[in-house]
C-alpha cells in the first residue's frame, strides 16, 4: 500500500492502481473536510438555527 | 440533566473521533494480526541439533534400512537408507514413512498391565515391572510343577533372530515345544525346499538379473518382498525390455504395470504352472543341460504334467486362453533369465505346497535354480553360537508331548508352525493350552476366521502379551509386558523377504524409551531367571543387550555405524549342489508326487453362495503386527474407505446383475461371517469375484484407525493345504445381497 | 412515544407494532450472529465449503448484493453527473439500499475469510494486479461514499437537523455531493468490474476465463454494465415492496418509469453484449483449450443447458424487452415481473461465475464437485437480510427517505390528532 | 563445455520435476514422505478427499475399458509450479490479494507464506490442479505425537492455505551450506524434495530445468523459447493447452495416458496443440 512496504515496485502496476487509489482518497477525504470545516464556520456565523435553509 | 441527549452524543462522537487519532486501534490491530500468526494452540516444533542415525524398520519382514532424522532428543523423520545391502537408494515404503507415528503414538502400552475383571467390566490396571515378571514366573513354574510345561506356548511373529530364538530357547529349557511362528510364504518356501533339496532355508529371488518375471499373483509392487528392492527391480527389469508377467484374477497395481497380465480365475495359480511345465516340456524348450545333470524325477514329472495339465484342462480351470497359455510359457523358457515367483499379494500368508512346488519346477526346468537371475536357495542365518541347553526331566518329558499344532508330526511332516493348527487344537480340547505368550504378532486381528480366534483364545486361562501397542490380541491379554518399539531397541533381524544376499538387519535405539516399556529381550531373560535352575542356567547374559553384542561379536562396530551387516551375495551357481541324497534337485518322487495328484485347496462350490470374495494387500495399508498409521490410512482411496465404511470391489458387470451401483450399500455373506459394505464399480475386477483389501476393519487402536471398514479376516475362513497343513487360504465364497 | 422523531407530515405505525416488526426480524438477526460468532470461534469449518469450493455460497451473496446494489452507484451517476433530476425522489432509497448492499458485502467477506483478524493485510501488503485486492480497495473506498451520502439523510431527523452544525453539515454535502457522486462512480465503475474481473481471469479455469482487452477481461465490462442494468431494476423491486408493505404510494409514477425504462435499455444492451460474449466463448475459448461448450453443461446433477436459458433469455431477454416497450413498462404487473425477472438473472449469472466455476473439472480424470451450503452458511446469508429489513425499518420511520410521501399522502389532520 | 557453465551459473535457476508414471506403482509414499517433511496434518477421518490436505496427490486414471482390457495408471500431482505465460504469471500468484504466494525468479518456485495469507482462498478458486489446500481446521496432533513434528517447517494454523514447496527448506538448508563451505551453487544431489527422495521405484526425478548437466533436463530437454515445452515425445505436462507453463512433466510410453494430461475435442490428437493465447 505505501512504498515502505516491501513488495512494493516502482512499476505501471502500480503507478496506475494506486494512483487512481490515491486520487479517490484525495477526493474523498478533501471533500469531507471542505464540508466539515465549512460547516464549523456556519455554524460559527450563526447558520443554520431555523428550520429553513 | 438538560444537556444530556446532545452533551451524550458530542462526547460519544468526539471520543470515537479522539481514539481513532492516537496510535491505539492501529497498535491494537497489528498485535491481533501477531497474535493471529502466533496462536499458542499451534505447535511449534522446538529446533536443536540435527543428527542421522542409521538403523532397521522393523515394520514388516523386509527389514530395509532407514535413516532417521533426529532434532535434539526427538526423532523428526524416517527416509530410507541411501547406502544399504538392496542399494535401493533413500527410497522408502510408506509403512516404513510413516514409523514416528507408531513412536510417538496414542495406542502405545504405557507400561506393564494386569487385566482386571470387576463387575463384569474388564480393565487394564498398571502394575510394576516386577510384579509382571513375577506374576509370569509364577504362572509358569505352577504349570511346571504341575508336569505340564507342554501348555505353555508362544506364537511369535518371527523365528529367526536373536529374540525369537531366545524364545526359543526359554521353552525348550522350561520344557515345551510349542514355539509356533505365524504364516507367511516363507514356509510354503521352506517345505519346498527341504523336499526338493533337502536344505533348510528359504529362496532368494535374484530379481536385480532376471529378464523375465513370471510372477503368480505375487504384488512386487504392492509390497512384497522389499517393496523398493522389487519396484526397482521391475523398473530395471522394464527398461532393460524385460518381460513380467502377472497371473493374478485382479489388475492389481502390479497386473498394471506388467507387460503380460494373465487374468486367471482366483486359485488356479498351481494348475497354471503345470500346464506351463506341460508346454515347456511337451515343446521341448526346457533347460536340457540342468535337468539331466542337476534333477530327478524328471520323466514321471513329464509324465505327470502329460496327464493331467494339457493345455485344454488347465484353459479350463484358469479361464486362460491355451494359446496364450503355451505363447506366456515358450517366451518364459525363451528368456535368458526368467524366474518364477511364488506368494499370493505381499506374500503374507502361505501358498499350498502344490503350488509352491509347481512353480520352483519351472524355475528348475528352465534351469534357474542357483544361477544368475533365478531363484536361489539361501541357508538358514546360523550366527547364534549359544551353548546348547541342558534339559531338565520335566523339561525332556515336555518336550517328548510334541506340539500342539502338529507341525512336523507325521501328520505334517513338512512344515514347522502351524498357527491355525494351534487355534484349532485350543478349539478342540481347552485345557490342553494352559498359557500363551504372543510377541510381536496380532492372530486376534491377522489370522483369517479371526472371530474364530478371538473365541479360542477366550479359552486360553493365562495369555501374556509383549505387544507394544494396544492391539485386538493385547486386549484378550491376562497380562501386557510392553516391547520397546523398534526406534528404542537394539534387535538384530535377520533379512529373509527374497534377499539373495544374506543380511543382518540391526535396529538401534533411536531414541531413548519414551515409556515404561521393556525389551522383549530382557523380559525373556528376566523370566528365565526367574524360573531359575536349568532355566536359568540357559541364559548366562546379564541382559539383552549383553547377549545381542556377544552374539554380533566383531561385527557389532560395523553394524552399529551402518545399521546392518551383508555378506557377500552367495554365489549363483547350481555347481552348488543339492542335500538330498542323490545331490540332485528332486522334481518328482513318491512324496512329490501325491501332493500333485492331490487337488488344490478351492473354496467350496456355488449353490447359496454364487459369488467368490478374494482379498489383496495394498501398499498402503498394513494387517499384519502393526496397525496402519494415520498418514498411510490418509492415503488411502474414497473407493476403498468412505467415512467408516469399506467398500467392496466387483465388475461393472457383477454389479448390474446384483442390481447394486457404484456407492450402494450391501451385505456381504461369506459361509463365515457377514459385514455390512459399500459397493465401488471397478473394472479391473473380474466378473463374479468381491475384492477386498487386507488391513481394515480393526476393534483395537485409535480413532484414526479402530472401526474403520471390514476386516476380511472376519468374513474367510481356513483353507487347509492337505499336503503342509498350512492355511493357503484365499478366498471364500460369499453372496452379497442389496442393504 | 417516538413522534418527535418521525418526519413531519407523515403517518407511521403504531410504536408496538414497529417494535414487534423489529423484534421478529431481529430474531432472525440474532440467528445469524450466532452463525457468524460460531464461524469466527470454531472457523471456517463450520460451513461446507472445501478444496473444491474455496469460493461458496457467500462469494455469491457477496457478487449478487453488490450487482444489486449497483442502482445506488448508477442513480446518482445519472442524478448528479447526467442530471436525469427526476431521480431526486428515488436517489435516498436507491443510497440506503445501496448502503445496505456494501456493507452487508463487507461482512460477508469479514466472516468468509480464513483469518479476519489480519484481513486488512489486503490493503497493507496490496498486489495491484489481483482482481481482488481492486475490489477490496473499491469496495471499502465506495463504502465511505456510500456513507458520505447516507449521513445528510441522517442528518435530516427532525431532531438531529435542530443542531446547527448538524443541519449546516448536511447541507454542505448535499453541495458537494456531485463530487462524490462521481467518485463513487468511478469507483464503482472499478469494484463492480474487478468483481467480474475476479473469475474472468481465471486462465486455469475455462468455464469462466474470458479474453481480455487491455488487463481487463470480457467480465469486467459484463459485470459493470450489469449492475447498472440490474441495480435499478433492484431498487425498484424494493420500492414497490415498501409500497405494499407500508400500503402506500411513496414514488410518483414519472420517476419509476423513467428508471425503469433506463434499466431496461441498460438490460437490452448489457443482454447483447453477454450474449456476444457467451459465443465467442463456446465457439472460440473454450474450443481453444480443448473443450467443447456442451461439457459444461452435461454429466452432472444441475448444471444443464437450462441455466444458461434461463440466464440469458428467460431472465435477460424477456425484462429488457418487457422495460423498454412503453406499454408493458407502465402495466404494474409486467414491470414488477421484469424486474425480479432482471434480479433472478443477475443473481444467477453471479452463482454461474462463483459455484459453475467451482464445479466444472479441468483435470480430465477430475469429477464434478457439487456442494451443499451448511446452515451456518445460510443463516450468515440471510443475515444481512435481516440486517437490510431493520435498517430499512428505522430508516423509514425516522428519516425523510421518500421526498414525496407527504404530497402522496396527505393526513387528515383530525384522523392524526385521534390517532394521537 | 565450459560455455555451458557458466551460462548454467548466470542463468536463474527453475527447479522442475519429472515423473515417469511407466516407473510409478501408485504406491504412496511419495504422499507420506511429503506429510512427514512438511507437517502436514490429519483428522481422524481423511476420506472426504475434498477436505484432506496431501501436497502431493496421486490420481488413479484408468483408460476405461472393459475387464480385461482395463488399463489403470497412477499420476502423483504435486504443485505444479506454474511459471504461466510470462514469467511469475501463475494462476495463483496473479490472483493472490495479499502477496501472500510468490513466485521466486531465482528458482521459479511458488511459495506460500503463511503469516501473509489471510485464507481468502481465491489461489485455490485459481488453480486448476486442486494443488492448493485451506486450513478448515486447527492442526491437531493426538498428546504426544506432535514430538516428531520437524523444525525445518512451520505447521500452519487454522484458516490459511498450504501447498507443496518443493521442499523449499531444503533448498534453503543446501543454499547455506554452499554458502558457508565457500561454493556458489548448490548441487544437484544437495537439493531433492522429499518425495523424489522417498520414491522407492525412482519415478520422480528433480532438478534445475535450465541447467544441462541435471538429469531433469535431460530427460524433459525443455524448449526454453516455448514456454519450457518439452521436446521429449514421451513427456506431457498437465493441462499443457490453458497456458499455466507448468514445471512438473510426467512421461508415459502410453498414448491413453499421455492423452489424459489435457483436454481435447474429438477431433483432435495429443500434442496438437499450439500455444495459447496471450494473458492480461
Amino acid at each position: 500500500m505505501f512504498p515502505f512496504n516491501f513488495e512494493w515496485v516502482w512499476d505501471m502496476g502500480h503507478y496506475v492502481f494506486h494512483g487512481g487509489l490515491w486520487y479517490a482518497l484525495t477526493v474523498i477525504g478533501l471533500g469531507m473536510t471542505y464540508c466539515i470545516i465549512k460547516s464549523v464556520v456556519d455554524t460559527v456565523k450563526g447558520k443554520g438555527g431555523g428550520h429553513h435553509h | 440533566m438538560k444537556l444530556s441527549r446532545r452533551c451524550f452524543l458530542s462526547f460519544v462522537l468526539g471520543g470515537a473521533a479522539g481514539t481513532a487519532l492516537t496510535p491505539l486501534p492501529w497498535k491494537l490491530t497489528d498485535d491481533l494480526s501477531i497474535w493471529s500468526q502466533n496462536w499458542p494452540w499451534t505447535p511449534v516444533p522446538p529446533d536443536g541439533a540435527t543428527n542421522f542415525v542409521n538403523s532397521t524398520c522393523e515394520l514388516c519382514p523386509a527389514h530395509c534400512g532407514i535413516t532417521v532424522r533426529t532434532v535434539a532428543d526427538r526423532a523428526v523423520k524416517i527416509e530410507g537408507q541411501e547406502e544399504n545391502a538392496n542399494k535401493t537408494g533413500g527410497g522408502a515404503c510408506l509403512l516404513g514413512l510413516s514409523g514416528l507415528q507408531l513412536l510417538y503414538g496414542p495406542t502405545r502400552v504405557q507400561g506393564p498391565l494386569k487385566r482386571i475383571e470387576e463387575n463384569g467390566t474388564i480393565r487394564f490396571q498398571p502394575i510394576s515391572w516386577q510384579q509382571a515378571i513375577d506374576e509370569v514366573v509364577a504362572k509358569m513354574a505352577e504349570l511346571r510343577s504341575q508336569g505340564k510345561p507342554q501348555s505353555v506356548a508362544c506364537l511369535s511373529g518371527r523365528d529367526v533372530g536373536t529374540v525369537p530364538q531366545l524364545f526359543k530357547r526359554l521353552l525348550k529349557a522350561y520344557g515345551s515345544a510349542n514355539f509356533v511362528s505365524m504364516p507367511s510364504v516363507e514356509d510354503a518356501y521352506a517345505s519346498a525346499l527341504r523336499l526338493t533339496q533337502g536344505i533348510d532355508g528359504f529362496v532368494g529371488l535374484d530379481v536385480e538379473n532376471t529378464d523375465f518375471i513370471l510372477s503368480f499373483g505375487s504384488a512386487l509392487l504392492d509390497g512384497y518382498g522389499s517393496p523398493q528392492r522389487m519396484m526397482q527391480a521391475v523398473g530395471r527389469l522394464k527398461k532393460q525390455r524385460g518381460t513380467l508377467v502377472q497371473a493374478e484374477s485382479r489388475l492389481s497395481n502390479t497386473a498394471a504395470k506388467a507387460d503380460i497380465w494373465l487374468a486367471i480365475k482366483p486359485g488356479s495359480e498351481a494348475a497354471l504352472a503345470l500346464g506351463m511345465a506341460q508346454v515347456i516340456i511337451s515343446r521341448g524348450r526346457y533347460n536340457s543341460d540342468f535337468v539331466n545333470a542337476h534333477t530327478e524325477g524328471f520323466d514321471s514329472f513329464a509324465a505327470m504334467v502329460k496327464e493331467k495339465y494339457a493345455p485344454s484342462a488347465v484353459a479350463e480351470v484358469t479361464g486362460i486362453a491355451p494359446e496364450v497359455i503355451a505363447q506366456t510359457a515358450l517366451a518364459f523358457a525363451g528368456a535368458k533369465n526368467p524366474l518364477a515367483i511364488c506368494g499370493r499379494g505381499k506374500g503374507q500368508t502361505p501358498v499350498s505346497l502344490k503350488e509352491v512346488l509347481a512353480i520352483q519346477a519351472l524355475n528348475a526346468l528352465v534351469g534357474s535354480i542357483n544361477r544368475k537371475g533365478g531363484a536361489q536357495t539361501m541357508p538358514t542365518y546360523d550366527y547364534l553360537n549359544w551353548p546348547a541347553v541342558e534339559l531338565d526331566v520335566t523339561a525332556q518329558t515336555g518336550i517328548a508331548k510334541g506340539r500342539l499344532d502338529g507341525a512336523g508330526s507325521d501328520k505334517y511332516p513338512h512344515v514347522g508352525s502351524l498357527a491355525h493348527r494351534l487355534i484349532e487344537a485350543i478349539d478342540a480340547s481347552a485345557g490342553e493350552l494352559q498359557m500363551l505368550l504372543v510377541a510381536e504378532c496380532n492372530p486376534c486381528y491377522s489370522l483369517p476366521d479371526s472371530d474364530k480366534v478371538k473365541a479360542a483364545f477366550e479359552k486360553i486361562p493365562f495369555i501374556v502379551s509383549f505387544s507394544s501397542f494396544m492391539d485386538e490380541t493385547a486386549r484378550q491379554a491376562d497380562l501386557i509386558l510392553p516391547n520397546h518399539v523398534y526406534l528404542e531397541r537394539y534387535e538384530d533381524v535377520p533379512v529373509m523377504a527374497g534377499t539373495v544376499q544374506p543380511t543382518i538387519g540391526l535396529c538401534q535405539p533411536v531414541v531413548s524409551p519414551l515409556l515404561n516399556t521393556q525389551h522383549l529381550g530382557d523380559s525373556i531373560i528376566k523370566i528365565a531367571l526367574g524360573l531359575q535352575g536349568n532355566i536359568a542356567k540357559a541364559f548366562p547374559w546379564k541382559n539383552y543387550e549383553s547377549c545381542l553384542m556377544e552374539t554380533l561379536g566383531d561385527q557389532w562396530p560395523l553394524m552399529s555405524d551402518q545399521g546392518y551387516w551383508a555378506s557377500e551375495a552367495a554365489a549363483s551357481s547350481s555347481e552348488r549342489g543339492f542335500s538330498t541324497a542323490s545331490g540332485k534337485l528332486i522334481l518328482m518322487n513318491g512324496t512329490l508326487g501325491a501332493i500333485f495328484m492331490a487337488e488344490a485347496p478351492v473354496t467350496a462350490s456355488g449353490g447359496d453362495y454364487p459369488l467368490q470374495l478374494i482379498p489383496y494387500d495394498s501398499i498402503r495399508l498394513t494387517s499384519g503386527y502393526v496397525g496402519t498409521p494415520p498418514f498411510m490410512i490418509k492415503t488411502v482411496e474414497d473407493t476403498v474407505l468412505k467415512g467408516q465404511e469399506g467398500f467392496v470391489a466387483l465388475n461393472p458387470e457383477t454389479g448390474k446383475s446384483l442390481g447394486l451401483a457404484s456407492g450402494d450399500m450391501a451385505t456381504l455373506i461369506t459361509p463365515v461371517g457377514q459385514a455390512s459394505v459399500r459397493v465401488h464399480h471397478d473394472d479391473g475386477v473380474m466378473p463374479g469375484v468381491l475384492s477386498m483389501p487386507r488391513g481394515l476393519g480393526h476393534s483395537a487402536y485409535d480413532s484414526f484407525l479402530a472401526a474403520k471398514g471390514v476386516n476380511i479376516n472376519q468374513l474367510i475362513g481356513t483353507m487347509e493345504d492337505p499336503a503342509s497343513g498350512l492355511d493357503a487360504a484365499w478366498g471364500i465364497r460369499a453372496k452379497l445381497v442389496k442393504a | 412515544m417516538d413522534s418527535a422523531l418521525i418526519p413531519e407530515g407523515v403517518k407511521r405505525c403504531a410504536l408496538w407494532k414497529f417494535l414487534l416488526g423489529l423484534f421478529l426480524v431481529g430474531l432472525v438477526l440474532a440467528w445469524g450472529v450466532y452463525a457468524m460468532l460460531l464461524c469466527w470461534i470454531k472457523g471456517l469449518n463450520q460451513t461446507n465449503m472445501n478444496d473444491y469450493y474455496g469460493f461458496a455460497l457467500w462469494i455469491w451473496a457477496d457478487l449478487a448484493v453488490i450487482a444489486l446494489g449497483g442502482g445506488a452507484f448508477f442513480s446518482g451517476l445519472l442524478k448528479y453527473v447526467f442530471g436525469k433530476d427526476d431521480l431526486k425522489n428515488i436517489i435516498n432509497y436507491a443510497v440506503l439500499i445501496g448502503f445496505i448492499c456494501y456493507s452487508s458485502a463487507l461482512l460477508i467477506l469479514a466472516i468468509d475469510v480464513g483469518q479476519p483478524l489480519r484481513s486488512w493485510f489486503i490493503f497493507w501488503h496490496a498486489n495491484v494486479h489481483s482482481m481482488l485486492t481492486e475490489v477490496a480497495f473499491c469496495l471499502s473506498c465506495y463504502f465511505a461514499v456510500l456513507t458520505i451520502e447516507y449521513i445528510p439523510l441522517i442528518l435530516e431527523n427532525r431532531q438531529v437537523d435542530k443542531v446547527p452544525f448538524f443541519h449546516n453539515l448536511s447541507h454542505n454535502m448535499h453541495s458537494a455531493m456531485a463530487v462524490f457522486a462521481a467518485t463513487g462512480a468511478f469507483l464503482s465503475f472499478f469494484h463492480q468490474g474487478s468483481l467480474g474481473g475476479v473469475s474472468g481471469v481465471l486462465f486455469g479455469r475455462p468455464f469462466s476465463y474470458r479474453e481480455h482487452i487491455l488487463i481487463w477481461p470480457y467480465t469486467f465490462f459484463l459485470f459493470t454494465w450489469s449492475a447498472a442494468a440490474y441495480g435499478p431494476s433492484f431498487t425498484l423491486f424494493i420500492t414497490w415492496l415498501t409500497e405494499k408493505i407500508t400500503r402506500k404510494k411513496l414514488v410518483k409514477d414519472n420517476t419509476i418509469f423513467l428508471l425503469a425504462k433506463i434499466s431496461g435499455w441498460m438490460i437490452l444492451t448489457y443482454i447483447t453484449a453477454k450474449s456476444a460474449d457467451t459465443l465467442y466463448w463456446m465457439f472460440k475459448t473454450a474450443p481453444a483449450q480443448g473443450l467443447n461448450w456442451e461439457f459444461f453443461y452435461s454429466n452432472n446433477a444441475l448444471y444443464g443447458k437450462w441455466i444458461l436459458f434461463t440466464e440469458i433469455v428467460l431472465c435477460g431477454w424477456l425484462p429488457a424487452l418487457l422495460l423498454v416497450f412503453k406499454p408493458t413498462r407502465e402495466n404494474a404487473f409486467l414491470r414488477v415481473l421484469a424486474t425480479l425477472l432482471g434480479i433472478i438473472g443477475v443473481s444467477l449469472n453471479r452463482w454461474v461465475m462463483v459455484l459453475q466455476t467451482m464445479a466444472v473439472p479441468v483435470l480430465t480424470f477430475d469429477m464434478w464437485a457439487l456442494y451443499m451450503p451448511s446452515w451456518q452458511e445460510v443463516a450468515t446469508t440471510i443475515l444481512p437480510v435481516a440486517y437490510g429489513v431493520i435498517l430499512i425499518m428505522i430508516s423509514y420511520r425516522y428519516l425523510p427517505i421518500f421526498p414525496q410521501e407527504k404530497e402522496l399522502n396527505p393526513i387528515n389532520a383530525t384522523a392524526e390528532e385521534a390517532a394521537a | 563445455m565450459k560455455q555451458t557453465q557458466t551460462q548454467n551459473q548466470h542463468r536463474p535457476k527453475r527447479y522442475g520435476m519429472a515423473i515417469d508414471l511407466d516407473k510409478c506403482t501408485g504406491c504412496g509414499s511419495c504422499m507420506v514422505a511429503c506429510f512427514a517433511e512438511n507437517n502436514v496434518p490429519f483428522k481422524q477421518d481423511e476420506t472426504d478427499k475434498l477436505l484432506s490436505i496431501t501436497w502431493m496427490r496421486v490420481y488413479k486414471i484408468t483408460n476405461g475399458k472393459k475387464f480385461p482390457e482395463t488399463e489403470v495408471c497412477y499420476l502423483p500431482r504435486p504443485c505444479q509450479h506454474c511459471a504461466g505465460q510470462h514469467e511469475g504469471h501463475s494462476p495463483c500468484v496473479s490472483v493472490c490479494p495479499a502477496t501472500a504466494t510468490d513466485y521466486s525468479a531465482d528458482t521459479g518456485i511458488v511459495s506460500q507464506i503463511y503469516t501473509r495469507c489471510f485464507g481468502c482462498r481465491y489461489c485455490m478458486a485459481a488453480c486448476p490442479y486442486h494443488a492448493r489446500y485451506f486450513n478448515w481446521w486447527d492442526p491437531v496432533w493426538p498428546a504426544g505425537m506432535e514430538r516428531y513434528l520437524s523444525p525445518n517447517v512451520s505447521p500452519r494454523m487454522r484458516g490459511v492455505v498450504e501447498k507443496c514447496s518443493f521442499c523449499f527448506h531444503r533448498y534453503q538448508l543446501a543454499r547455506d551450506k554452499a554458502y558457508l563451505e565457500g561454493k556458489r551453487a548448490v548441487s544437484e544431489a544437495e537439493y531433492q524434495t522429499a518425495c523424489t527422495q522417498a520414491c522407492p521405484a525412482g519415478a520422480i526425478v528433480f532438478g534445475d530445468l535450465n541447467n544441462s548437466e541435471h538429469a531433469v533436463y535431460q530427460i524433459v530437454q525443455p524448449d526454453a523459447h516455448n514456454h519450457y515445452k518439452s521436446k521429449n515425445p514421451y513427456a506431457f505436462r498437465l493441462l499443457e493447452r490453458l497456458g499455466t507453463n507448468t514445471k512438473v512433466y510426467y512421461l508415459s510410453s502410453r498414448e491413453w495416458v499421455r492423452k489424459a494430461g489435457d483436454n481435447y475435442l474429438a477431433n483432435e490428437e495429443p500434442g496438437a496443440s499450439h500455444a495459447p493465447n496471450q494473458h492480461g
